[in-house]
C-alpha cells in the first residue's frame, strides 16, 4: 500500500493517535538528556564564556525553522498535485511550529548576541535573512487566517509558498551581497577540521534529534487538530443546508 | 451547435449545492432556471461559465462560446456609457459600430455620454445587458437580468433575447419573474443535494471534509 | 489586451487614482523623513538613496489593491475571465499598466526629490538607471500580491504584508546601486542583478498571477 | 455607542483587518529602511526616533481607509446616519476602534522594534510616551480624512495625501521628544505640546468629520 | 401620526428629478411608488429618509420615525446573520429577544449561523429586510425590497408589511413588481421635473448653475 493512503483523513488521525505518544516521550527524553548534558556537563570554554550553553537552543531551533519551511514546500506541492487535504493541512499545521521556532531562534540569538557581540541586534546577513523568514512565516499564516473558503486557502497559501521560497533563497543571496557579516559560519559543515570540538558537539546532536523528534510530535497533533476543526465547520455547513 | 449538461454535480463554499442536472439548450432556444432563493442556480451559472469547477457531470459546447450576465453589473462607474460598451467591445474585438445599435436596443441612446455611476438601478442594469450584445457570443447565461427593470425595459430585454435566438443564438436565464417570453423551464428543486458526496471519487476523503 | 491597458489608463487618469496620487506620496513620505530624523544635511545625504527607494517602494506598494480589487468589486474581473482573454494576459496588462502609472512617475521623479535629501547630484544618473530597472519588478510582484488577497475585502494590509517581504531584493539590489556609486564604487553588477530580478519576475509571476486569480474566482460569492 | 464599538472591534479581529496586520507592516517598514540606507549600527542608531515615527504613522495611515469605506460600500453607513445614533458619536467611536486596533498595539511594539534599529535603551521610556500620546492623534486626523474621501472608490491614497501634512505637527513633536532625550536633552515640552494637539484635536476634529460625513451621504449614489 | 409630503422637489447629481411631489400616508397605510427607470423613486426615498436635503417643499411626520432600506443590503459580509442583525438591534435599541421573530418572519432560522457572505442573492436580501422589525420605527421606506427574492420570499415580505400596517405602522415602499398587497398606488412619472429651477428659492444664482 501506498503512502498515499495516510493522506486518507481518518487512517492519518488513527495512525497519528497511535505514534504521538512514543513521539512525545522519546522527544522528551531526548531534549533532557541533550539540555542537561549541553548545560551541566560539558566543560567551560575558553574562547567562548558560559553563554556559549544557548548554542543548544539556538542552533536547533534556527536550523528546524529553516527546515520546517522546506516540508512546507514540499507538503504545498503535494497538495497542489495530489489534491490531498491532509497535505494541505499538515503545511499549515508545521508553519505554526516554524514561526515559533524562528521566534526562538531570534530570541536565543539575541540574548546570545548581548554577550558576544555586545549588541542585541546586528544586520548581519545570517541574522537578517532569518528576519525574512520570519516575515514569511508571519504573512503566510495571515494569509491562512484570512481566507473564507478552506480549500481556495490551501492553494492560496501553497502558491504564496512556492513563491515564497523562491524570493527567500534570492534574499538570502541579496543580503550577503548587502553586508558581509559576523555571525558563525555553518560549524556543522561535513569536513572535520571546522567542526567545534566533540564535547559540544554530541550534545548538540542530540538536542538537534530532540527538537526533530518533538516537532514531528507537535505536527502530527496539530495536523490532527485541523483536520477535526475542518470535519467540525463541514458538519455545521451540513446542518445549514439540510 | 448545442450546449448540453449531463448528470452536472456543484458546489459552492464548499458544500455540494445541486446534483444530477442535465438538460440541453438547442440554438434559438430559451430556457428559463427556476427555484427558491439558494437552490443554486446562480452557481450553476457560475460552473457553465467555466468560473468554477464541476464537482461531476459534464458540459460541452460552453467553450467560448458563452457570455454571463452576473448579479453584479460589471461596470466602471467612472466611464460613461459608451466608454463601457466600447472597452468590452475591445475586448471581444467586436467593430465598435456595433455599439450604437446596441444603445438603441435598451434605450440607452440620450444617456450614452452620462457617467455609469450617474444612472438609476434600472439604467445601470440595462447597460449591463446591452454589453451582452457586443459579445458577439452565441449563448447567453444570465442570472436575474431584469433586476429593478421596469416593465418597459423588461419588454426591450425580450426583445434582444428574441433577436438573439433568430440569429441561431440561445439564452440560459435563471429569473423570479416572467419574462414574457415562450421559453423552456427548468425547475432546479428537485436537483438540490443531498449534502454527501457519493459523486467525488476518492468518496471518502471528500466526503470527509464535506 | 490593448483594450484593457487603454481602459486602465484611462481609469487610472480619470478615477484621480493612477500618476498625481501614487506621485505625491512618494513626495510626501521623503518630506516626512527629514522631520522625523532631523535636518543635518550630511546626514541626509547618507539616507538618501536609501530612503528614496523605500519611500518609492511605499508609494508603489499602496497603489497595488488598485490592479484588480476595483474590477474584482464590481464583477467585471469574473466577466473578463469568461471573456477570450488569458488570464496571463490580463495580469501582465494590469502589471503593465500600473507601472505606467505608479513606476515610471516615480522613475522620473526619483532625481528631483534627491534634491530635497541633498543626494550628491553625481549619483543622479545611477539612481535613474536603478530606478528605471527596478520598479517593472515592483509592478510585476505587487500584481501577484494583489491576484492573492483581491477576494479579501480591504486586504490592503495583509497584500504589504505578503508583499513586503517579496520586494527585498529588489530593494537591496536598487538602493545598493545608488549606495555603491555614492560611496564612489562600480553599481555595474548591482544593476545587472537588478535586472536579473526583473527579467526572472517579469516571466514568471504573471502565470502565478493568474493561477491565484483563477482560484480566488472559483470560490467568490 | 457600545454597539458599534463592539461591532468594529468584531470585525477587525474576524475580517483578519486590525491588529495582526497594522503591527506587521510597522514591522516591515522599520526593516525595511535598513535594507536601504545600510547596516552600519550607528547611523541606524541616529535615525532611529524618526523612523520609528514614521513608520508608526505610515501604518496607522495604511489602515485608515477601513475606518468608514468598509460601511460606506455596503451601505451600512446610510443606514446608520438615518439611525438614533449622531453623526458625531459614529465619527468618534469609529475613530477610538481605530486607536485600539493600530494606536495601541504600535505603541507597545515601538520599544521592541526600535532595537533592530538599535536605539539606545535609555530613551524607550520616552518613546513609549510620545507613542501612547500622540497615537489618538493620528486616529482621530485619520478618522477625519477618511470621512472626507469615503465617497470615493479605492480613496485610498488620496487620503494619504490630505492627511499626511495634518499629520505633520505630531509627527515633529512625537519624533523631536525622542530625538532631545537620545541627545540627552528634556523632552517635556515636546511631550506638553504633543499631548496639546491630541486633545485639540480629539475635541474637534469629530464635528468636522460628521459634516463631511453629511455632505458625502448627501450626493452619493 | 402620518407622514405627509408636499410639494416636495428635490435633485440627484444637481439635477432636478421630480417637482411638485404631495402624498399623505396614514398608520396602517401602504403606499407603492411607481415609474419607469429614472424618474427619481430613490431620491424620493432618500430626500424622505433625510439622507439629502429637499429643494423646496416639505415633509413632517419624518424625524425619526422612518426607516429606510436602500437598493443595497448594509450586510457585514464576515459578521453571521444573528450577528448582523443583533448589531442593528444594539443601535436601535431593541431588545435582542425581538430578533428570533424576525428571524422566522423571514424564513433565516435556520440560516442563523451563516456568515452573510455565504448567503444568496436573495437570502442576503431577505437578511437586510429581517433589520427592519428590529428598528421599531413605524414608517418603512423601502427601495425595490423584493430584488431577486422568489415568490414565497415576497409572500413572507407581503405578510411582514401587513403586521407592521396592523399595529399601526406604515410603508412607502418603490417597485416595479405586484407585492400581493392592497396597497395605494403613486405613480412618479407625471412630476417628472422640467430641468429648470422656477421652484428654487434664490431663482437665478442656482438657475445658473443647473
Ligand atoms: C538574533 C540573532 C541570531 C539569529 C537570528 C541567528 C540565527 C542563526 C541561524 C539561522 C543559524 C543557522 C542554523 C544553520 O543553518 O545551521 C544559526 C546558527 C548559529 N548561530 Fe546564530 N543567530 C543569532 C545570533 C547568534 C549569536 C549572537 C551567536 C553567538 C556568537 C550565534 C551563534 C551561532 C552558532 C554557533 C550557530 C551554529 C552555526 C551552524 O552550526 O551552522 N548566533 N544562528
Ligand atoms: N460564498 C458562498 N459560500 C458558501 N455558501 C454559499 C456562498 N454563496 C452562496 N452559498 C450558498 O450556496 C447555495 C446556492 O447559492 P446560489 O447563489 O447559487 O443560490 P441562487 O439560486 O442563486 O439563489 P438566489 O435566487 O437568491 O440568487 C445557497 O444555499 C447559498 O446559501
Ligand atoms: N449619482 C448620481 N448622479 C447624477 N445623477 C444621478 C445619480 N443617480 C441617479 N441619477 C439620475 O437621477 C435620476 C433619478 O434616479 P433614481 O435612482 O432616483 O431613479 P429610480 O426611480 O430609483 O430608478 P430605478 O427604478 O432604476 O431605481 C435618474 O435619471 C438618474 O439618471
Ligand atoms: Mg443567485
Ligand atoms: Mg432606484
Amino acid at each position: 500500500m501506498s503512502i498515499w493512503e495516510y493522506a486518507n483523513p481518518k487512517r492519518f488521525i488513527a495512525v497519528s493517535d497511535r505514534v504521538v505518544p512514543w513521539l512525545s516521550w522519546l522527544a522528551a527524553v531526548l531534549l533532557v538528556v541533550g539540555l542537561g548534558w549541553g548545560f551541566f556537563f560539558v566543560p567551560r570554554a575558553e574562547n567562548f564564556e558560559y553563554s556559549v550553553k544557548i548554542i543548544y537552543v539556538h542552533v536547533p531551533s534556527a536550523m528546524m525553522a529553516i527546515n520546517i519551511w522546506v516540508m512546507m514546500l514540499v507538503a504545498s506541492l503535494v497538495w497542489l498535485i495530489r489534491r490531498h487535504h491532509v497535505s494541505a493541512l499538515a503545511a499549515r499545521a508545521a508553519a505554526g511550529v516554524g514561526l515559533v521556532m524562528t521566534v526562538m531562534a531570534l530570541f536565543t540569538g539575541a540574548v546570545w548576541g548581548q554577550p558576544m557581540w555586545g549588541t542585541w541586534w546586528a544586520w548581519d546577513p545570517r541574522l537578517t535573512s532569518f528576519l525574512i523568514l520570519f516575515l514569511f512565516y508571519l504573512g503566510y499564516l495571515a494569509l491562512w487566517a484570512a481566507v473564507e473558503d478552506p480549500d481556495a486557502a490551501a492553494d492560496l497559501t501553497s502558491v504564496l509558498c512556492l513563491v515564497g521560497s523562491v524570493f527567500a533563497v534570492l534574499s538570502r543571496y541579496a543580503v550577503n551581497f548587502w553586508n558581509q557579516g559576523l555571525h558563525q559560519g555553518a560549524t556543522l559543515s561535513l569536513d572535520a577540521e571546522e567542526n567545534i570540538a566533540d564535547v559540544y558537539w554530541f550534545p548538540l546532536l542530540v538536542c538537534l534529534a530532540g527538537f526533530v523528534v518533538l516537532f514531528l510530535a507537535l505536527v502530527f497533533v496539530r495536523t490532527t487538530t485541523e483536520i477535526r476543526l475542518r470535519r467540525v465547520a463541514a458538519l455545521q455547513r451540513r446542518e445549514a443546508m439540510a | 451547435m448545442t450546449l448540453s449538461v449531463t448528470d452536472l454535480s456543484c458546489a459552492r463554499g464548499g458544500m455540494p449545492v445541486l446534483e444530477g442536472v442535465s438538460f440541453t439548450l438547442e440554438p434559438g432556444r430559451v430556457l428559463v432556471l427556476r427555484g427558491p432563493n439558494g437552490i443554486g442556480k446562480t452557481t450553476l451559472l457560475r460552473t457553465i461559465a467555466g468560473l468554477q469547477p464541476a464537482l461531476s457531470g459534464e458540459i460541452t459546447g460552453a467553450e467560448d462560446r458563452v457570455a454571463y450576465g452576473a448579479h453584479a453589473d460589471g461596470l466602471k462607474a467612472a466611464l460613461t456609457v459608451w466608454e463601457n460598451l466600447a472597452f468590452w467591445a475591445g475586448i471581444y474585438g467586436t467593430p465598435l459600430e456595433r455599439i450604437k445599435p446596441a444603445l438603441f436596443a435598451f434605450d440607452l441612446y440620450p444617456l450614452q455620454y452620462r457617467q455609469a455611476q450617474a444612472l438609476s438601478a434600472g439604467q445601470k442594469r440595462r447597460l449591463s445587458l446591452a454589453r451582452l450584445l457586443l459579445t458577439g457570443r452565441p449563448v447567453w447565461l444570465l442570472d436575474e437580468p431584469t433586476v429593478s427593470m421596469d416593465a418597459a425595459s423588461v419588454g426591450l430585454f425580450a426583445e434582444a433575447v428574441k433577436a438573439q435566438c433568430a440569429d441561431g443564438g440561445s439564452a440560459l436565464i435563471a429569473t423570479h419573474i416572467d419574462l414574457g417570453l415562450e421559453t423552456d423551464t427548468l425547475d432546479l428543486t428537485p436537483y438540490k443535494a443531498t449534502p454527501v458526496w457519493e459523486f467525488a471519487d476518492r468518496a471518502e476523503e471528500e466526503e470527509f471534509f464535506a | 489586451m490593448i483594450a484593457l491597458l487603454r481602459r486602465d489608463l484611462m481609469l487610472a487618469v480619470r478615477a484621480g487614482g493612477g500618476f498625481g496620487l501614487g506621485l505625491a506620496f512618494f513626495l510626501i513620505v521623503v518630506v516626512l523623513v527629514p522631520f522625523g530624523v532631523g535636518p543635518e544635511t550630511e546626514l541626509l545625504r547618507r539616507i538618501a538613496p536609501g530612503i528614496l527607494w523605500v519611500a518609492a517602494l511605499l508609494s508603489a506598494l499602496l497603489t497595488l489593491d488598485r490592479i484588480f480589487a476595483l474590477d474584482w468589486e464590481d464583477g467585471s474581473l469574473a466577466l473578463l475571465a469568461t471573456s477570450p482573454l488569458p488570464m496571463e494576459g490580463v495580469a501582465l496588462v494590469k502589471a503593465a499598466a500600473h507601472w505606467l502609472t505608479t513606476g515610471l512617475p516615480l522613475t522620473l521623479a526619483g532625481p528631483v526629490l534627491g534634491v530635497l535629501l541633498s543626494l550628491d547630484p553625481a549619483v543622479v544618473p545611477v539612481l535613474l538607471a536603478s530606478l528605471a530597472i527596478g520598479t517593472p519588478a515592483l509592478s510585476v510582484i505587487g500584481a501577484f500580491g494583489a491576484a492573492v488577497t483581491v477576494g479579501l475585502r480591504r486586504g490592503g494590509l495583509l497584500l504589504s504584508l505578503l508583499v513586503l517581504p517579496l520586494y527585498v531584493p529588489t530593494l537591496i539590489f536598487g538602493a545598493e546601486a545608488v549606495r555603491l556609486s555614492a560611496e564612489g564604487q562600480g553599481a555595474g553588477t548591482a544593476l545587472l542583478l537588478l535586472g536579473g530580478v526583473t527579467l526572472g519576475t517579469c516571466a514568471l509571476l504573471p502565470f502565478a498571477a493568474a493561477a491565484v486569480l483563477r482560484i480566488n474566482l472559483r470560490s467568490s460569492a
